[in-house]
């Protein structure tokens, strides 16, 4: 690297963006050699808020890891949650009940909803938009709103528990997401004039950042980012868990590829997972969100077990090692934007700092995910 | 002869004398100057002198387009290659020997010596008579007219300058 | 039906162990088993298939082969702990004179101490089909070291060095190995589990 | 003393407090009307309405320490912000606000602004220089491209005009306009119904490319935040960062007024009704709002995108304007 920082001949110069760049939501730094504006080489350098969080699932029992799920993405951490319970609830064999699952399902879409609207507003914001930005934060703002009531918190949740919930929902909270369902969808369409349909926007994002479905292949890339790319995969769909197989919704898959399939993606999953809700809303059955038969201190039995879920971001994996005491022997934690994010290198190669900015927006990074 | 200050024709010496001022700072800076891209900007200081001393002399479509092109575009230009040019600021600076030293204090004496000669010797006429009123009109009319040829063979200049800087620039691109 | 393909495939590295798991239970369905050096043809033979990588990690075995041996040791001493009393109590049923206990084997048992060993785990999944693969290896704990695949999968590269990070385990041939989420200059390997911070 | 040099005084003391304070109205004006676009309400704090909010502002930004960099060109860096300030209060010299109201009556008052603000540029390129800092060299080096691509389709368009008007005098080419709105020059039906075909063009380009000189968003490329932090005046603190900001909305005023005056009648108004200088600043600030609405609505466009719009749409067209230009005025 500093061998061409200093070759005359090439011109190039070494440009950090980061760890304190508007562009690169929070502390991420790309190390980028530049030549002029086009970038010859681009090194993503993390682990300005590593937290080793691995090693903090050793270190306390499998009730006190939960909190932790809400500090890796906390713009969508009930499907962290989710996935944590999930994932120790296969090992230690617990059965949930179905009204939990359906509650789970619920919040876990809205928090993908919000998830969604932040980034399509800082994405904008990438772009130079400012506008977008506060939209998406006013109908965002009755998504904390409603998780607030139930969850007890806004941002960082630790909503689920070990066979089911820590709290049931109340009348009003159903009443307050059929409105909202109602709500956004009705201002949907406003986005869609408003940002979508916006020439700016389609020169800046059509054709930049291509990912191809081999690229994906090799990376490992998930999630909206894999579904741009013509790739129909969906662990909901894929790999079903939960309850997701009862209800009725659609994949969208963009075989584009470019940085707007992705963002089309995303506008469209906002659709889905309203669909969603207002089924798991319309068809919540009554009973106990909490199963019975769950020990005070869960133990699963030795062995290794995996879950994955859909977040936000794509495929979140936990990969469990038990030696069957209260405390995990081992705890893997796949987040989808490290996977994401790796591809970088590949793709901007080559591109101008702003295209660069363009793609990383559409990747939506979350950096403590990508940290742990 | 001597008008006060306070009046208009006063305060038009003195203006007259900040821009002959303004003229000479410029140039000893673009001279002097350790750094190229401050001698760059001495010289924009001297073009604006210099304007303003051609709008003392009642021309101001010449001195607007001494700052329009000499200031706005080729000193734009100069600092722009400047800045691009120049990575390591310190290793500019170079010794110069004796003997260039020598040799150039020689030639700006001899220089000097001649103009002051040539100045003392001299008959000062009056004021040359205003052909016209120095307006565009003016300008646009002589250029068509009395300077036309002069005009178009800097067309041309201008031409093959373009068409240069594309050849340069079309190489330039396809390396890329 | 791709599971059994890939088994197929995977069974024709001739890998120490291949097993179909049960999804629900496990949350993967093939469970592969190779040695260090059958990790890039077993990914090879993924690839093939058209798997992408989800994830590659460590797990660290310190003390497990102490703990068979204990476990075996306790299992036998238990055993003749059993037979001595039924030894006894046998004696004592004819009236005969108690035979003296064997002496313990103890040096014998410190021969059988394998060293212990690290776990790397890649986890593979498809795009099309439900089917996720673990391929396992195991390496010497005091030299860890195996063929990167950072090659094959591109985004394995990344994984690599976030293991090389916590666990200390070598990817030979593995472009740069610097710590990526840890400082630059970091020489420790915190999932070790004889990491104290 | 001659009352000429007091007269010459008074004005330029005017025209430095009505830039200063015109500038602070257009920030107050600018985060206001940002807030109603966003569905909030902006300042409302510092007075009535928020109105003494930029004040309060420039009080902050006048107490605070100007951080020099390490490595920077000191001489330079304190000098770039000035050079933005003074172009543009020149410029403000030559503008006509009414028949009356000019501080100078320039014959060639359309070209010496052209002259002065290619100035500003210069400021831009020294600033970002002078930082010693990677992101506000970038920024010089685009701010650079920019006003070079974007001032010949403009140089072009005001020729147009002037063709047309036969003038560039600023107050003969608005009093060319008087006599009610079909004699602006945006759409002269009065005067050379060839024209009209290509006036509105022209005025289009015009609007478009002061836009860019002026590095407001949607072309806010020299600034573009998500991928140069703050561009030219990243390293710039206190008054220093101040002044790049009083001149950008000063130059935002300029460019308004240039484009009223060279097409909307300057102060002409459409029907009697009020003086001359409040028709006038109706129309600029109706621009200005134009303007400020386009940098909220919109997202920013790619560097090249910028280029291509100036090199292959603005300066073809503009060309073939002016071609028209010529032609209708010989025909009609």
């Amino acid at each position: 690297m500093s061998e061409m920082a200093c070759d005359k001949h090439k011109e190039t110069f070494v440009l950090n963006m980061g760890p304190q760049h508007p562009a690169t939501h929070g502390v991420l730094r790309v190390k980028l050699v530049m030549d002029g504006e086009y970038i010859v080489e681009a090194e993503p350098v993390l682990g300005y808020i590593h937290r080793m969080h691995e090693k903090m699932g050793e270190n306390r029992t499998w009730a006190q890891f939960m909190p932790n799920m809400g500090r890796l993405d906390y713009l969508g951490a009930l499907s962290y949650n989710h996935g944590y319970a999930a994932a120790v609830e296969r090992a230690a064999g617990i059965a949930v009940p179905e009204r939990a699952e359906y509650i789970r399902v619920m919040t876990v879409e809205l928090n993908r909803i919000s998830s969604h609207l932040l980034w399509m507003g800082a994405y904008l914001l990438d772009l130079g938009g400012f506008t977008p930005l506060l939209y998406a934060f006013d109908d965002r703002e009755k998504i904390l709103d409603m998780l607030e009531r139930v969850t007890g918190s806004r941002l960082t949740y630790c909503y689920f528990r070990f066979g089911g919930l820590y709290n049931d929902v109340d009348d009003q909270f159903l009443a307050e997401a059929k409105g909202f369902v109602a709500r956004l969808r009705s201002r949907l369409p406003m986005y869609h004039t408003l940002v979508t349909k916006n020439v700016i926007l389609m020169q800046r994002l059509k054709g930049i950042g291509v990912i191809d479905a081999d690229m994906c292949r090799r990376y490992g890339v998930t999630g909206p980012v894999a579904r741009g790319s013509g790739l129909n995969y969906d662990v909901r769909k894929n790999e079903p868990y939960s309850v997701y197989p009862q209800f009725d919704f659609d994949v969208p898959v963009y075989t584009e590829g470019d940085s707007m399939a992705r963002y089309m993606v995303r506008m469209d999953e906002i659709e889905q997972s309203l669909r969603i809700v207002e089924q798991a809303i319309d068809g919540l059955p009554d009973g106990p969100v909490m199963a019975e038969k769950v020990p005070k201190i869960v133990k699963p039995p030795k062995g290794d077990y995996y879950h994955a879920v859909e977040a936000a971001r794509g495929s979140f994996g936990v990969r469990l090692v038990s030696n069957g005491t209260n405390t995990p022997y081992r705890m893997k934690l796949r987040s989808p934007t490290y996977s994401n994010l790796s591809l970088l290198a590949e793709v901007a190669k080559g591109v101008t700092v702003a295209d660069a900015v363009a793609f990383m927006g559409s990747l939506d990074l979350v950096i403590p995910e990508i940290d742990r | 002869m001597n008008p006060p200050i306070t009046s208009a024709d006063g305060l038009a010496g003195i203006v007259f004398l900040v821009m002959l001022l303004v003229t000479g700072a410029g140039a000893m800076i673009a001279v002097n100057a350790e750094r190229t891209i401050r001698a760059v900007a001495g010289l924009a200081l001297c073009f604006v002198g210099v304007a303003g001393i051609y709008y003392f002399l009642q021309s101001p479509f010449v001195a607007l387009m001494e700052m329009l092109i000499y200031v706005g575009a080729v000193c734009v230009v100069l600092v722009f290659a400047v800045m691009l040019a120049e990575p390591h600021p310190e290793q500019q600076v170079s010794k110069r020997n004796a003997l260039v030293g020598g040799l150039s204090f020689i030639t700006a004496g001899m220089l000097t010596w001649g103009l002051v000669a040539l100045a003392k010797g001299a008959t000062w006429s009056t004021a040359a008579v205003r052909m016209n009123e120095g307006t565009m009109r003016d300008v646009g009319l002589s250029l068509l007219t009395t300077y036309s040829m002069v005009f178009e063979l800097v067309s041309v200049v201008l031409l093959v300058a373009i068409i240069g800087s594309l050849v340069l620039g079309r190489a330039g691109r396809s390396k890329a | 039906m791709l599971r059994d393909r890939i088994k197929t495939a995977l069974a024709a590295l001739s890998p120490l162990e291949i097993t179909e798991t049960d999804h629900a239970k496990k949350g993967y369905d093939l469970d592969v088993q190779v040695s260090p050096d059958q990790v890039p043809a077993a990914a090879e033979a993924i690839r093939q298939e058209e798997f992408f990588i989800e994830a590659v990690t460590g797990v660290d075995w310190f003390g497990e082969q102490a703990a068979i041996v204990a476990e075996a040791a306790k299992v036998k001493a238990a055993a003749a702990k059993k037979a001595a009393a039924a030894a006894a109590a046998a004696a004592e049923a004819g009236g005969e004179a108690v035979p003296p206990a064997p002496a313990p084997e103890a040096p014998a048992e410190e021969a059988e101490l394998l060293p212990d060993v690290m776990e790397v785990v890649y986890d593979f999944s498809h795009y099309q089909e439900n089917c996720r693969v673990v391929v396992r290896t195991r390496v010497p704990r005091d030299n860890p070291e195996l063929p990167t695949i950072s090659s094959i999968f591109q985004g394995a590269n990344w994984h690599e060095r976030e293991t090389h990070d916590f666990f200390g385990i070598r990817f030979l041939g593995h472009p740069d190995l610097t710590p990526l989420l840890l400082p630059e200059d970091a020489d420790f390997h915190p999932l070790l589990k004889d990491f104290k911070a | 003393m001659n009352p000429e040099i007091i007269r010459v005084v008074g004005y330029v003391v005017a025209v430095i407090a009505f830039v200063a304070l015109n500038a602070a109205m257009l920030v107050w004006m600018e985060r206001k009307v940002a807030g109603h676009i966003q569905r909030r309400i902006g300042p409302k704090e510092v007075g009535p309405f928020g109105i003494l909010q930029s004040f309060a502002d420039g009080i902050k930004l006048m107490t605070k320490q100007l951080i020099v960099p390490e490595g920077a060109d000191v001489l330079l860096f304190k000098v770039a912000p000035m050079l933005v300030m003074i172009p543009a209060i020149m410029c403000f010299v030559t503008i006509p606000f009414s028949e009356q109201l000019a501080a100078r009556n320039i014959n060639v008052g359309l070209l010496l602004i052209f002259a002065i603000a290619s100035v500003n540029v210069f400021a831009l390129l020294l600033g970002g220089w002078a930082s010693n800092n990677k992101y506000a060299v970038i920024s010089a080096a685009r701010a650079v491209s920019q006003n070079v691509a974007y001032e010949i389709p403009m140089l072009i368009t005001a020729i147009t005009v002037v063709m047309f008007t036969g003038t560039m005098n600023l107050q003969e080419i608005v009093l060319g306009q008087a006599g009610g709105f079909w004699n602006w020059n945006i759409f002269p039906v009065g005067k050379n119904i060839g024209m009209v075909v290509v006036m509105p063009i022209s005025f289009l380009i015009f609007f478009i490319c002061s836009m860019a000189e002026t590095n407001r968003a949607p072309f806010d490329l020299g600034e573009a935040e998500s991928e140069l932090v703050a561009g030219f005046h990243t390293e710039y603190a206190g008054m220093g960062f101040g002044l790049f900001f009083l001149g950008e909305y000063a130059n935002v005023f300029i460019g308004c007024s240039l484009s009223v005056i060279l097409f909307l009648g300057g102060w002409q108004g459409p029907f009697g009704l009020l003086p001359g200088v409040h028709w006038f600043l109706l129309k600029v600030y109706f621009l200005i709002f134009v303007v400020m609405w386009m940098r909220w609505t919109f997202p920013r466009t790619t560097f090249y995108g910028l280029l291509n719009l100036s090199w292959k749409i603005l300066i073809p067209i503009s060309l073939f304007n002016l071609v028209l230009t010529g032609a209708f005025i010989k025909v009609f």
